[in-house]
């Protein structure tokens, strides 16, 4: 007779306490609250309660142009900026039917792969910090520090990077950018042997992990849930593959998929991930064109045909679309973001019920949220 | 895909007979006119119900279907059954036009398929039935449309305020909304 | 291969491999830089709050208040005033603040000048006591910068 | 040495409490210089050369705070808890041989006072808990007792067993028992256990446990508990606590190595003396600290069930191996 790391709802008693975690709470990364039922250390309900960073990004992007708006898609997920501007830049290009050049292309796969490993890295740190591991977190920040060196090199600005523009990019890659991006393709590859000796094969966090927080491929669709979350629940649901954008179609990639559904499929989902990264880099990197990194005609001014346009990209949570709906004028009429924490999250309350407190930290850190993207 | 697309459209356009004029300039392809003249006031096409195919290059998705208000249930059940997932639900605030528009989008997670399936409702009385029933995820997002637009989604379990602060009252997404 | 005990045994294994990666970065050399003993050199493309260029002929700004900057700034925190003095052909900047407490950092300002009259910083320690700390006049930096 | 005996018992009470103070503060900056050697940064540098006044800084610092109590809380427990938690560390040091003259009072159950004393702070960790009236803490002081109750008893029974070996509970004798190459200390003594090895690593992650170190630090456990049963704490009243853990792993240690590694007595069979006790002293304090930076915290229910299901009935069977051994030869 072991301790189970799970009870049914009918099982609970009926003397339970509300334990808020959060907002301020360092499982939370960030300002999330999840107001918990607890019975012992069983969660009877988890409720979470997001808002407290609600920065109203939406409705921003009704009063300004679309130039203006730009720097705010950086800013919603500010681990995957380039990601979330690839979205926003797109859903313009589509609307005005602005054709970028091939080179601006390739650099927006190698820049948005660059900060996929960014993203994953300070997810992998993050997480093994949830589930106490300190030492994991500083080797995997050493490793993303070389990135944003990189990205720094080229656009400026290590986090919030707003690089795409309508029609290409701020400016060319230089020379010292694709070396260093080679350099860290051969860099990276020994050190995620070394995260596998040091983390994954650990048998504690093995133990930790495995058949904890389990997520149905059913659960996923109806919840909406994307990215690493379904991918770790056997579905190969991925926006590159399935909604092709930008030059994705060029390269040979595999997309990690793991049946489990538990929080070790989507651990399992993100290391592999960076690898099929590293992959896309390199062919990438072997095959940029020369040429222009800006389209010839951009209109100064960006008025967009009346109607509404969609564009999703794989951001490194999920899915992230961009929905603009114009009435001709030069600011949108409207524009929705979707935000793959948000949904990702939601799913939260229902997976958690039964765990215990420990294993429900290590499902919410299996989400990898950030917490300006779900209150945007 | 569990349905093909040709029965998928058909069953969509049965909860959606076109009213009035059917073969309307915006039926076949309504992303072929950017250089209509927004002169108008409204500068939204005309609203027919209808459940067409749009050019994915163009709009970024496939099918494009607008549904009576209480047709969103069925909709998304049948949605459901062809095994979509739910991307997001969201609202337009046509204040010309004095409505509201509730945009569902889904996502098809092993085929290639985007289906926006969308209502008007009477701006002053926005009331739309819940699909939280059929997708448990649109609770969030109903709650969230709900906070910005002032919709109310008959038989939501909760539409307090979700990401405005708890003691918000105001719609700030609405176009007469001054802060 | 799944007996318990052998579980085991490789569950020990695992921690002692894990413990034999730490104990190796033990001895590496450190990655970090003691920041105010030490600092990182600047990438060229850094964006820092911005500066007027300094026209190397004349020693002014090269600006000539055309507002552009003024127009695409996000956070509407660039004020440009200018004036056409005599026997110039264009406008030269008399005013030019900029609040750098809702700045942030985009960068657009530089890219729509015409002119190039603009550029970054490479100043990234910033620290003030006060919000009147950053409300910056860039005629006023130029003009001690000339100094 | 013609010392009277009061004042001798006194000399070494006041050594003993200098040395846990010393090492509680100490150890702090090797934890945190050691953290940082594992993640390749340089640590403390800035008070002090290679910063060795920092302890001396953060006691200032902390000694310089409000002490809180929370209005709710108990506030007689609430201020026991942290006076509570150091006292057993000091009692379980007075009866550790430093070497072989170097020990504050020998008795030749000295044992049995290291285990009785032992389990002290955890019911000080506890009553903190209790008393904060926190619900993290109280979850925290939960944990603690069953992780105490379960780590407990495999830990005794690996003691009876080393007992067997020795026939002694005076812990100088055990000492002398080990004289001699490294192969007669307690860990290699293969011939009456050929077990030993098993029993020490038992031994060893029962003090883990017992201790409350990473993996096994359930009570703090900061990022699900905040700071477990220390939430409320502010001021001295944590930093005793937190002085307290490492004053625990300095008693714990010194157990493990008086019990196994051969105390004071030297390696190579010639200068022994209470350097060795030290030097293999801090050798485990330094591997504790190794492991707490290597390895993510355990899940509770899997401690208990390392306990339960593995470290029980290991340390049963070495028990009877041991007595079947003993029978036998």
């Amino acid at each position: 007779m072991s301790i189970p790391s799970f009870i049914p709802h009918e099982k609970m008693s009926d003397e339970t306490f509300v334990l808020n975690l959060g907002p301020q709470h360092p499982a939370t990364h960030g300002v999330l609250r999840v107001k918990l039922t607890m019975d012992g250390e069983y969660i009877a309900r988890a409720e979470p309660v997001p808002g407290y960073i609600h920065r109203m990004h939406e409705k921003m992007g009704e009063n300004r142009t679309y130039a203006q708006f730009l720097p705010n898609t950086s800013r919603i997920d500010y681990l995957s900026a380039m990601h979330y501007t690839h979205a926003f830049v797109g859903a313009v290009e589509r609307a005005a039917r602005i054709t970028v050049p091939p080179r601006a292309e390739y650099v927006r796969v190698i820049t948005s792969e660059l900060n996929r490993i960014s993203s994953h890295l300070v997810w992998f740190g993050a997480f093994l910090l949830d589930l106490g591991g300190f030492t994991p977190l500083l080797y995997a920040f050493d490793d993303r520090e070389k990135i944003l060196d990189l990205l720094e090199g080229i656009t400026g600005s290590r986090l919030t990077y707003c690089y795409y523009r309508f029609g290409g990019l701020y400016n060319d890659v230089d020379a010292d950018f694709l070396k260093g991006t080679r350099d860290f393709t051969a860099y990276m590859r020994p050190r995620l042997d070394m995260y596998r000796a040091l983390v994954t094969d650990n048998i504690i966090l093995r133990k930790r992990l495995e058949s904890i927080g389990p997520i149905s491929a059913e659960m996923c669709r109806k919840y909406g849930a994307t990215g690493p979350v379904i991918r770790g629940s056997g579905v190969a649901y991925d926006v590159r593959r399935i909604e092709p954008y930008s030059v994705y179609p060029e390269f040979q990639f595999d997309i990690p998929v793991y049946p489990e559904g538990d929080c070790m499929a989507r651990y399992l989902v993100r290391m592999e991930e960076i690898v099929q990264s590293l992959r896309i880099i390199d062919q990438a990197l072997d095959q940029l064109p020369e040429g222009p990194v800006m389209a010839e005609k951009v209109p100064r001014v960006i008025k967009l045909p009346p109607g509404d346009y969609c564009y999703a990209v794989e951001a490194a949570r999920g899915r992230f679309a961009v929905r603009i709906v114009s009435d001709n004028k030069d600011i949108p009429y409207r524009v929705k973001l979707r935000a793959p924490s948000f949904s990702n999250l939601s799913l939260y309350e229902e997976a958690s019920q039964g765990m215990m407190l420990p294993d429900a930290l290590a499902l919410m850190g299996s989400l990898d949220l950030v917490i300006p993207d779900i209150d945007r | 895909m569990s349905v093909s697309l040709e029965e998928l459209i058909a069953r969509l356009s049965r909860l959606c007979p076109p009213e009035a004029s059917p073969a309307s300039s915006e039926g076949p392809a309504p992303a072929e006119s950017p250089a209509a003249p927004a002169v108008a006031l409204a500068p939204a096409p005309a609203v027919t119900n209808g459940c067409r195919l749009v050019d994915y290059a163009a709009k970024g998705y496939h099918l494009d279907a607008i549904v009576p208000p209480d047709k969103v249930v069925e909709a998304a059940r049948l949605l459901d059954e062809a095994g979509f997932g739910l991307d997001a639900v969201t609202g337009v605030d046509w204040l010309a036009q004095e409505q509201m528009e509730v945009v569902y989008d889904y996502f098809h997670p092993s085929a290639s398929w985007r289906v926006a399936v969308r209502c008007r409702l009477p701006r002053q009385t926005p009331e739309v039935a819940t699909i939280s029933t059929v997708f448990p995820g649109a609770n969030w997002h109903e709650r969230e449309t709900h906070d910005f637009f002032g919709i109310q989604f008959v038989g939501h379990p909760d539409l307090s305020p979700f990401l405005l602060p708890e003691d918000a009252d105001y719609h700030p997404l609405r176009k007469d909304f001054v802060a | 291969m799944k007996s318990p005990i052998g579980e085991v045994i490789r569950g020990f294994m695992s921690l002692v491999t894990g413990m034999g990666v730490t104990i190796r970065q033990f001895f590496k050399p450190n990655v970090t830089v003691q920041y105010p003993h030490a600092s990182l050199k600047m990438t060229g493309r850094y964006r820092g709050h911005i500066e007027l260029v300094r026209d190397p002929a004349t020693g002014l700004s090269l600006c000539i208040a055309c507002k552009s900057c003024e127009k695409a700034c996000p956070s509407d925190c660039i004020a440009v005033e200018g004036v056409k003095r005599d026997g110039e052909k264009r406008k030269s900047a008399t005013d030019f603040k900029v609040d750098f407490t809702k700045c942030s950092l985009c960068g657009s300002c530089v890219e729509v000048c015409p002119t190039d009259a603009l550029k970054f910083s490479r100043n990234y320690n910033l620290a003030g006591t006060s919000r009147e700390a950053y409300y910056l006049d860039l005629l006023k930096r130029l003009q001690t910068e000339n100094k | 040495m013609n010392i009277s005996e009061p004042i001798r018992l006194l000399l070494f009470l006041a050594g003993i409490m200098a040395f846990v103070g010393f090492n509680a503060a100490y150890l702090v900056w090797v934890e945190r210089k050691g953290a940082a050697r594992f993640q390749r940064r340089p640590g403390p540098t800035e008070v002090g050369f290679a910063g060795l006044l920092q302890p001396i800084a953060d006691a200032l610092k902390l000694l310089s705070k409000q002490v809180i109590v929370p209005p709710t809380s108990d506030a007689i427990l609430f201020r026991l808890a942290p006076v509570l938690v150091m006292s057993p560390a000091l009692m379980c040091l007075a009866v550790i041989p430093f070497g072989e003259t170097l020990v504050a009072r020998n008795i030749n159950i000295g044992l049995v006072m290291v285990f009785a004393f032992g389990s002290i702070n955890v019911m000080a960790i506890m009553l903190g808990g209790w008393a904060s009236r926190n619900k993290y803490a109280v979850i925290s002081a939960a944990r603690v007792v069953s992780q105490d109750v379960a780590y407990e008893i495999p830990m005794l029974l690996v003691v009876i067993t080393l007992l067997m070996v020795t026939g002694t509970m005076d812990l100088n004798q055990i000492v002398r028992q080990q004289a001699g190459w490294f192969w007669h200390w307690n860990l290699f003594k293969l011939t009456a256990n050929p077990l030993m090895p098993v029993t020490f690593v038992i031994f060893y992650i029962c003090m883990l446990a017992e201790t409350n170190r990473a993996p096994f630090d359930m009570a703090e456990a900061e990022s699900e508990l905040v700071a477990g049963a220390f939430t409320e704490y502010a001021g001295m009243g944590f930093g005793v606590f937190f002085m307290a853990e490492y004053a625990n792993i300095v008693v714990g240690c010194s157990v493990a190595t008086v019990l196994f590694l051969g105390g004071w007595q030297s390696p190579i069979g010639v200068w022994s003396g209470p350097w060795w006790f030290l030097l293999k002293m801090y050798f485990l304090v330094f591997s504790v600290i190794w492991i707490r930076w290597t390895f993510p915290r355990t899940q509770f229910y899997g401690l208990l069930n390392l306990s339960w299901k593995i470290l029980i009935p290991v340390s049963l069977f070495t028990l009877v191996l041991s007595s079947i051994m003993l029978k036998l030869f």
